[in-house]
């Protein structure tokens, strides 16, 4: 029988990869898709744990949290490529100029 | 049986979050997160979540993932030199395990006890998901739904402010 | 009866006021300017003798006249008060009349010299902070006084302050003078404490403190006697203001002042303020065998030091302030072996004959000034070397110096010799005496005669040797100069025969020693409380008296044997012990030995205070600390290196770190 | 009109303050002018407490004014609460008293943004004034920091060529210390508080003086108090910020800061660190005293070295200041009265001597004692004024010097500080010392600068600014009754009172002894 | 059908959400608005935000001590809610004054710029008031999308986007640690609901030791913390600060952030009550290393808008003492500070708005050289708004760290109030060293006279009167404080 922990597993390993996405690729939009990859694992917790407890909270959650991913994307790809216009390019490691 | 096509799903979902974070190219990347997305939807649906398995594919896949796509192409990126990191792969992937490592502890250790709720597999079977969920949008989380909606007012003026090129 | 005593010091204190606030803009003129300064003070003296004279019919004999309270915090009680008896009352009578005298002086002698007007000035502050010393009833109103003598004398001393050296002297008087105020601000707290909070006696008043001094006879500190170190305490304060050893480089110095004020301060009044301190508290002295032999045996010391010293000075001004450092050193003597009446007597004799002879060796170098002057010569018109055969040119001076050398190397009926022969006499009979206290007395009683005929001879005898171009030119001076010459003359012969020792008196026919008498009151207290007493047969006495006579002549003789029959023996002295003789005329090296042991040791400390320790250390170890901050502020700030995932890893670090710390415990 | 005089007094500079903010930029004269009027004003407000006898008869508190200022719930109430009594009466006057001279001395030394200066001149005074009247802790820290601010900008502006060091470490080291004492106020308050005291008596002095705070909290409370204080008076070794400060400010800003600033330190001991921890005072004593006589050496010896006449004055007010808190710790009548009395002549002669030193700095703009030289020759009312000034520093019988340091010496005599008074005796020497050397070298011998051949005599404003202080140099001299009379009661008030709480926890400790001791032999 | 409406309605309350429906309501109108009004006209959207300011703060005040509640337990409209609607309110207002000749001169008279920040405002006011973790949420994502985009608002300039971008990816990185934290909590107890979730835990010991909960609770506070910027969540902040539109940046520091307090803030009280001691615990940490850092690394700086930002992450370690201290003082003094922050720090960006030049490459030290002298009101306002920021009375900021720090000695965090007190003296270095340029230091290129636009020095006044109240009568401010906390 496959428990909610299995679940919560395999989200937690997503996550962390998520996170070692973040921290490795310089591609800012490559960065956004790892962030997305972490909160698509919360999702997967979210329902997991709303199955489990038997509660319609946890998909609403995700629901909204759907949302906010689609709002947080279309803010940060307009970002994105206005800060292409200006420096050529989506590196992170040229978003330099404000340091120290 | 059950449990088997679950570890396959989830190797999938695995490997394919891996192809996300590895692959030079961000194409290759984004259609790795678009397989990733698709084995969540599995899993959603396995947990009797039909309805957001559909909004999973609709909205990821379908959106998000073609709106990043879109821009990539716009930008046409080439694939990043994987010469120098930022800080070592070797910080990042101390601290990304730190991360798994903590997961995994608390998810073995720690317990899921949350107040059981009355909506049981049953009940989803019977009354509908979709409807269940509709329920508890529009009378619990009505508000919730409503700032939903500003905040999405909010990113499209944002984005027409931004990406618009003259004043 | 006494409530008027305020006006002794008032004459002189506004005297000084007229002259110091209205003399340079407003009066100008010099007569009148001398006029009020030497009418202040003689106004006073006249009040003196009033009350002297009040004073002598009266039976009781010690008045107070309270003024005003002065400082009054709980159960320390000061008043502005004033204290006649027969001790003051003397002291007055010398400070004003030998006062009023110079005064009468310095109006010639200051002729012509701008700031005639601060001159006289400071000169009457001067009278008006002796008379507070001499009439103060309680040891702060003397205190008063003790420091305004030491600050008129620093303003005299420093009066041609445009003179590098009278500047110097000037402050090394103070300062020495200071050292000495240390010693007599302990003494004081330590008999004020210990008076009250063991006897419950909080005073600084001196006649309580005299009435209640046997309480503490008890009382220990420091494992010695609280009077003993009292006493030690203030005998250090003594030493400083009347230029005994260690403490008395500063008076020969001092002679940078205008001889006048030699005269008046660094002979007459102001040195002796130790001695008559001693006097005021003679009963805490007596009853401290110890300090007394100290103070004994320093005066002794200082006396032959002094006298050494005085062998070789060429300057006319510097020889007579060595005869005076050694003069105040037979006082010493006197108050230490116990002969109090003895002491105040010499100081009184002292003052007549010692300001005589500043007075005439100041009218000489007047003289000797104008003449080198006139001619356009600029050697050392203080320079016994320039002088000689004077005796033709002005006799009065040479009269009177000569009388005053006589009374100073105690000939017989001389004043001198009454004073000085007591003292030798208590020296060595006084229960409180010794025979190296009177041997070394007498000694340097001998040398007192040789070298004061020595200065004598070679100013008025002899050839002379003034730049010819000078010579015609000196002449006697005025009458305001020889006046007091004159008269300071006459006190200096029979000032004497006030104080007739007994054995003397019982021989000429009972003439009683009035002085002794007069002084009874203060000082017999203490002198019968503590057995302290000459005793020996008049025999002893006599011979003594004969000795000390036959010493002084031998001093004169030999003076006379080198410098009058046979001149050049000095010169081959000198040729044949050169080593000494040099160290001689260099005092001993005191000075140097002080400048290298006291003052460079504290200015080197100084400098290792400021730039040693607090700009380097303190200041360094503050600014280090700022430093550090902003070299910590310059490192840490490198942690924001602009880069999006340097960010996001603290991020991940951190979170994991806060995770971790939680579910692991 | 009595009830609200401290008011009054305090907050008029604020209403000239205003004032002067609207005067036009240019008019410097009238600025001066206005300014002048205004402190002359305040001094004429704080007048009659000079002459009135109350403070002879009584020790308490009068002319107190008490209005709820801030109270929130049942946290915290700040009151609105002042008076005065003997200890803080003549520091007060001595404030208004300088503060016109200090205006005065400006009239030709300040020329640039003069509305500023004067504007910050008067926010000082009501700052000090506040300071010295407030009987509430937490207003007194409010007054406390608000005197920092103007004499902060005072240096940095209108001062020296180092000025900006100096004004940064003036402000750090005071602002610093204050800060701890900020954290002791509050944590006194809840001990007050949790000790029942009714929370609207707010930061009440006097109320605090009441508990009996237990010995190692006093330990740490005093530390606090006392640190800042000790910075601010300044004591060893934390003195530094002084020759800094001095030497860059302004004439008037020294002034201010010497005459007046200064005595916030050791005013903050009497009036509050010894009061309210008369246990840990009893602790501290014999370090401080220490500290003070090292400062009195310490001080003199550097400011023997100087050849900077500012530092110089500025060195000796460290060793000035080391009397002052000596006499405090003696912790008797005599010691203390002697400590509040050498405060306001340190104010007078030291205030006098950075006059004067402004006045050649004004005419030769040097201070260095090498420049000059037989200046007495030149200016003769000058070197009779420098004179006086200076043997009233060293504390000549007849000065003011005098009746303080002899207090002192002999209250401290009195007092288990013995010792210490034998060392600090030594200071009359050294100031002999270092002050004539100085004027020697300044007035005496013959003018070797032809610079200074030419130099004018003092103006008549000039005389008119120091006659005043001459003239208390001699009336505390010679009658110092007029001020003792009245500091006298106070002080013998809080005695009593520290002596009795210092003399229970003493009982108790020699109980604990004893039975500790009993335990031992068991 | 019907009855799910009934159910529906039966739960809406809009007086619960009132404040925050007013400004979305006159956000939208103003975004309709400018689609009839041509490109760059922007002064009647400053005046319109204004009236909506100005209308909602009319009825947060009426609202005050009647709190509302609806949409069940979504939002809860308490005097909490209340005060920091205030907060905001003032905050926006300051913000939309200085900006509109600030945004003319800079080449950007955007007039969406002004919906946005009344949007961020209702959604600071959602996280302030909301009940329901969802709430919480979204309002924060509403907050945040808005502030990326004023961060960026600048398109045309690189550090503009830079700073846009940055705080996008570190935000949404952080939303992710947020929202998986929320996700433990509601798995441990099952609800999203604070109130529910508060006795939940209370009720069941055994869940104070599950690591879910705990790790819940610190991943939950990772996001807030991200947002209130304390260290190590700190970094974004400085260049945030400093590539953001100057007013942007003032808005930042007072309104958002204390936003992020609130919701933090309610969530601890309400749901993890059971567990001070352990987060009061976490918070001294970091309460000690965000004021040191903060602080520290100010000192280094030249640019005064970069060392504000940093001045500003080392209040937000003054304000977390407020929060460890964990009394009734500590929290309210936390509100009071928080409003006594919006006044002096957004006066003194304000200021730093007047002062720069086109491009703002002269807000270092070197170029406030002699500043005070050449424009004297804008010198003493900085003057009075630095003292502020030191804490020296009588001004806002000595009153509001008064209050902090009483409530740690209250709570007896005697060491947590020296250290504090040990980092205003540092932060008195850097402060005063803007002022030794602005008065000590002669002017080095000649400022032309130019005159002030009357908004942002409206703005200024009313930052001034604000400093100036809060630090001469704070009683009144603090008593409504005190009303405010639960």
């Amino acid at each position: 029988m496959i428990s909610v922990y299995h679940y919560m597993t395999v989200a937690g390993i997503l996550f962390a990869m998520g996170t070692y996405g973040v921290l490795t690729r310089r591609n800012a939009i490559v960065i956004f898709m790892c962030i997305e990859l972490m909160l698509n694992s919360v999702n997967l917790t979210f329902i997991a744990l709303s199955n489990h407890l038997q509660s319609m909270d946890g998909q609403i959650f995700v629901f909204f949290v759907m949302t906010v991913a689609a709002a947080e994307a279309a803010v940060g790809l307009a970002l994105m490529i206005t800060f292409y216009r200006n420096r050529e390019s989506i590196d992170v490691d040229d978003m330099n100029l404000l340091k120290l | 049986m059950e449990i088997i096509f679950f570890y396959l799903v989830a190797l999938v979902a695995v490997v394919s979050g891996f192809l996300v974070i590895r692959c030079q190219s961000p194409v290759n990347s984004a259609l790795g997160l678009v397989n990733t997305f698709f084995c969540l939807a599995i899993f959603y649906v396995m947990l009797h979540a039909p309805f957001m398995a559909a909004v999973q594919i609709m909205v990821y896949a379908g959106a998000i993932i073609v709106l990043i796509l879109f821009v990539i192409m716009l930008l046409n990126l080439g694939t990043e030199s994987r010469k120098r990191y930022t800080n070592g792969i070797v910080w990042s992937s101390i601290a990304s395990l730190l991360i798994l490592f903590n997961v995994i502890y608390f998810i073995k250790r720690g317990r899921v006890t949350g107040a059981e709720g009355d909506i049981t597999n049953f009940m989803v079977e019977s009354v509908g998901h979709t409807e269940l969920i509709g329920t508890a949008m529009f009378t619990e989380f009505l508000l919730p739904f409503e700032i939903a909606s500003v905040l999405l007012l909010v990113a499209i003026v944002g984005a027409v402010v931004l990406a618009k090129r003259e004043v | 009866m006494y409530d008027k005593l305020w006006l002794i010091p008032f004459f002189p204190l506004l005297g000084s006021i007229i002259n110091g606030l209205l003399g340079k803009r407003f009066i100008k003129n010099e007569k009148v300017i001398g006029a009020i300064g030497t009418g202040a003070v003689f106004l006073s003296f006249l009040v003196s003798c009033k009350y002297f004279i009040q004073l002598l019919g009266d039976t009781v004999k010690s008045h107070e006249n309270i003024v005003a309270s002065w400082i009054s915090v709980g159960n320390l009680q000061v008043d502005w008060g004033f204290l006649l008896d027969p001790l003051s009352a003397l002291m007055l009578m010398v400070v004003c009349g030998v006062g009023s005298l110079i005064h009468l002086y310095s109006i010639g002698y200051m002729h012509g010299e701008e700031g005639y007007y601060r001159y006289f000035s400071y000169l009457n502050l001067f009278v008006f902070s002796m008379l507070m010393l001499v009439l103060g009833n309680n040891a702060l109103v003397m205190f008063v006084g003790w420091e305004g003598v030491g600050l008129c004398s620093y303003l005299l001393i420093g009066y041609y302050f445009e003179k590098q050296s009278a500047g110097d002297a000037a402050k090394k008087a103070f300062v020495m003078n200071r050292v000495g105020d240390f010693g007599f601000l302990l003494g004081l707290f330590l008999i004020y404490w210990t008076l009250g909070s063991n006897h419950g006696v909080w005073t600084i008043n001196f006649v309580e403190i005299t009435a209640n001094a046997h309480l503490l006879s008890g009382d220990m500190i420091l494992g010695a006697g609280v009077t003993t170190v009292a006493t030690l305490c203030f005998f250090l304060g003594a030493t400083g203001k009347s230029a005994q050893l260690p403490l008395f480089t500063w008076l020969p110095d001092a002679m940078e002042g205008p001889t006048p004020v030699s005269a008046l301060i660094h002979a007459a009044t102001m040195v002796t303020a130790g001695v008559y301190m001693i006097g005021r508290m003679n009963v805490l002295f007596a009853m401290s065998p110890t300090t007394m032999f100290v103070v004994a045996m320093v005066g002794a010391l200082t006396a032959i030091f002094a006298a050494t010293i005085g062998f070789a000075q060429n300057d006319i001004k510097r020889v007579l302030a060595y005869s005076t450092v050694s003069q105040l050193g037979f006082m010493f003597i006197a108050m230490g072996v116990g002969a109090f009446t003895a002491g105040i007597f010499h100081l009184m004799t002292h003052a007549f004959f010692k300001a005589c002879l500043f007075l005439g060796s100041g009218s000489v170098i007047h003289a000797m000034h104008h003449a080198l002057h006139h001619a356009h010569v600029d050697d050392d018109a203080q320079d016994m070397r320039n002088m000689g055969g004077l005796r033709k040119k002005m006799p009065i001076t040479w009269a009177t110096f000569g009388i005053s050398c006589l009374a100073i190397s105690g000939l017989p009926f001389f004043s001198g010799f009454f004073s000085k022969d007591e003292i030798l006499w208590w020296a060595f009979a006084s229960t409180r005496g010794s025979m190296l206290v009177w041997g070394i007395a007498v000694i340097a009683a001998f040398m007192t005669a040789f070298y004061m005929f020595r200065c004598l001879y070679m100013t008025f005898y002899g050839e002379q040797r003034t730049n010819p171009k000078a010579k015609d030119h000196i002449h006697e001076s005025p009458w305001v100069i020889t006046l007091p010459l004159v008269v300071l003359a006459f006190l200096a012969t029979v000032g004497g025969l006030i104080g007739i020792p007994h054995v003397l008196g019982n021989l000429l026919g009972h003439i009683p020693n009035k002085l002794e008498h007069f002084l009874a009151p203060v000082f017999e207290h203490s002198q019968k409380l503590y057995q302290i007493e000459a005793h020996g047969t008049a025999a002893t006495e006599f011979g003594l008296m004969g000795f000390s006579v036959v010493i002084a002549l031998a001093g004169i003789a030999l003076a006379t044997v080198m410098y009058i029959k046979n001149p050049e023996l000095p010169g081959r002295f000198t040729a044949k012990f050169s080593q000494l003789h040099r160290v001689v005329f260099n005092k001993w090296y005191v000075d140097e030995a002080y400048d290298a042991l006291f003052v460079n040791t504290t200015k080197k400390l100084g400098i290792f205070c400021w730039r040693g320790f607090d700009v380097n250390v303190i200041d360094g170890i503050v600014n280090g600390v700022a430093k550090l901050v902003g070299v910590l502020a310059a490192t840490l700030r490198h942690t924001q290196t602009g880069l999006f995932q340097n960010y996001a890893l603290t991020m991940v670090l951190g979170t994991v770190v806060m995770v971790a710390i939680f579910i692991l415990n | 009109m009595n009830d609200h005089l401290l008011s009054l007094m305090t907050f008029f500079p604020l209403v000239g303050m205003l004032i002067v903010l609207f005067l036009p930029r240019e008019a410097d004269r009238l600025i001066k002018t206005v300014t002048l009027i205004v402190t002359i004003i305040v001094f004429i407000i704080s007048l009659p407490l000079a002459f009135d006898d109350v403070f002879i008869n009584s020790s308490a508190m009068h002319y107190t004014e008490f209005a709820n200022w801030i109270s929130i719930g049942q946290y915290f109430q700040m009151n609105y609460n002042i008076g005065i009594d003997g200890i803080s009466l003549w520091l007060v006057l001595l404030t208004t008293f300088i503060m016109p001279i200090a205006i005065l001395s400006t009239w030709h030394a300040i020329d640039k943004n003069t509305k500023g200066f004067m504007a910050l001149a008067l926010l000082l005074e009501t700052g000090m004034l506040g300071a010295f009247i407030s009987l509430d802790l937490f207003l007194f820290y409010i007054f406390w920091e608000l005197m920092l601010v103007p004499m902060y900008f005072m240096i940095g502006i209108w001062g020296g060529k180092n000025r900006i060091y100096a004004a940064v470490k003036f402000f750090l080291f005071t602002a610093v210390g204050s800060l701890l004492m900020l954290v002791a106020i509050i944590y006194v308050y809840y001990f007050s508080v949790k000790a029942g005291v009714p929370f609207e008596n707010g930061f009440s002095v006097a109320h605090f003086a009441q508990l009996d705070i237990p010995a190692h909290l006093q330990t740490w409370l005093f530390a606090a108090f006392a640190f800042s204080f000790a910075i601010k008076v300044p004591m060893f070794p934390v003195h530094t910020w002084l020759p800094d400060a001095h030497t860059e400010a302004p004439t008037a800003g020294s002034v201010i800061l010497a005459a007046i600033l200064l005595k916030m330190g050791t005013y903050g001991y009497v009036r509050f660190a010894i009061p309210l921890f008369p246990v840990a005072t009893m602790q501290f004593t014999p370090f401080l005293a220490f500290l003070a006589v090292v400062g009195i050496i310490y001080g003199a010896l550097v400011a023997m070295m100087q050849d900077d006449v500012k530092k110089l004055v500025a060195y000796s007010s460290v060793s000035h200041l080391g009397f002052v808190m000596l006499g405090v710790f003696a912790m008797n009548l005599q010691g203390l009265s002697g400590g509040m009395l050498q405060m306001i002549n340190h104010g007078i002669s030291t205030g006098a001597l950075f006059l004067i030193v402004g006045f050649i700095y004004e005419r030769r703009h040097t201070r260095l004692i090498i420049e000059f030289g037989g200046l007495s020759k030149v200016m003769p009312v000058f070197a009779v004024i420098f004179m006086i000034v200076t043997f009233s520093s060293i504390g000549l019988p007849g000065t003011n010097g005098f009746v303080g340091e002899f207090l002192i010496l002999v209250g401290a005599f009195e007092s288990e500080l013995r010792i210490f008074a034998v060392f600090a005796t030594t200071g009359v020497i050294l100031a002999a010392v270092y002050m004539l050397w100085m004027f020697q070298r300044v007035m005496m011998g013959k003018v070797t600068n032809p610079k200074n051949e030419k130099l004018k005599d003092m103006s008549a404003r000039e005389v008119a600014i120091m006659m005043p202080l001459l003239i208390f140099i001699f009336w505390i001299g010679i009658y110092p009754n007029t001020f003792l009379d009245k500091m006298n009661p106070a002080l013998e008030n809080m005695i009593k009172q520290v002596k009795g709480k210092q003399h229970i926890a003493m009982m108790a400790e020699d109980k604990d002894q004893t039975v500790t001791h009993i335990t031992v032999n068991d | 059908m019907e009855n799910l409406v009934q159910i529906a309605l039966q739960n809406v309350n809009m007086a619960a959400i009132l404040p925050s429906l007013i400004l979305t309501c006159f956000g939208m109108g103003l975004l309709l608005i400018n689609v009839f009004l041509p490109r760059g006209t922007t002064r009647h959207a400053v005046w319109i935000s204004l009236i909506g300011l100005v209308v909602t703060g009319f009825f947060v005040f009426t609202g005050w001590g009647h709190p509302q509640y609806g949409f069940n337990d979504a939002v809860a409209l308490d005097n909490y809610a209340a005060f920091f609607n205030i907060i905001f309110l003032f905050a926006a207002g300051l913000t939309i004054l200085m900006s509109d000749d600030y945004l003319h001169r800079e080449g950007y008279p955007v007039s969406e710029y002004y919906p946005l920040i009344l949007f961020t405002t209702a959604g600071a006011m959602w996280m302030a008031s909301g009940t329901d973790m969802m709430t919480i949420f979204l309002g924060l994502e509403v907050m945040s999308v808005s502030l990326y985009v004023l961060a960026g608002f600048f398109r045309g300039q690189v550090r503009s986007n830079e700073a846009g971008l940055k705080y996008f990816l570190l935000g949404a990185f952080s939303t992710g640690f947020l929202l998986y934290g929320m996700a433990l909590i509601y798995g441990v107890t099952g609800s999203t609901k604070l109130t529910e979730i508060g006795i939940y835990l209370n009720a069941h010991a055994s869940l104070l030791d599950n690591p879910m909960t705990l790790a819940g609770l610190v991943l939950l506070s990772i996001g807030f913390l991200f947002k209130i910027a304390a260290v190590p969540f700190h970094m974004w902040t400085p260049d945030v600060y400093e590539g953001a539109p100057t007013p942007i940046a003032a808005f930042m520091s007072a309104g958002p952030k204390a936003a992020a307090f609130a919701a933090f803030l309610r969530i601890m009280e309400y749901c993890f009550f059971s567990l001070k001691p352990e987060w009061t615990a976490m918070l001294w940490v970091l309460a000690v290393l965000t004021m040191v850092v903060g602080n520290v690394i100010a000192i280094s700086q030249t640019n005064i808008k970069r060392m504000l930002a940093y001045s500003s992450i080392a209040h937000a370690g003054y304000a977390l003492v407020g929060m460890v201290a964990a009394n009734e003082i500590g929290y309210s003094g936390l509100l009071f500070y928080m409003l006594a922050y919006t006044f002096m720090n957004i006066g003194a960006f304000a200021v730093l708005v007047l002062a720069g030049k086109k491009g703002e490459d002269n807000l270092t030290l070197e170029g406030f050289s002699g500043f005070g002298f050449k424009r004297p009101f804008l010198g003493v306002a900085m003057t009075i708004f630095l003292f502020s920021l030191m804490g020296l009375p009588p001004s806002a900021g000595f009153s509001g760290k008064f209050f902090i720090f009483a409530g740690a000695v209250e709570a007896g965090y005697i060491w947590l109030a020296v250290i504090g007190v040990l980092n205003s003296a540092v932060s008195l270095y850097y402060y005063l060293r803007v002022m030794v340029y602005m008065y000590f230091r002669d002017p080095v290129e000649d400022y032309a006279w130019v005159s002030l636009p009357a908004a942002a020095v409206i703005s200024i006044v009313i930052a001034l009167l604000g400093v100036l109240y809060l630090g001469i009568i704070p009683g009144d401010v603090m008593e409504l404080a005190k009303l405010a906390i639960f």
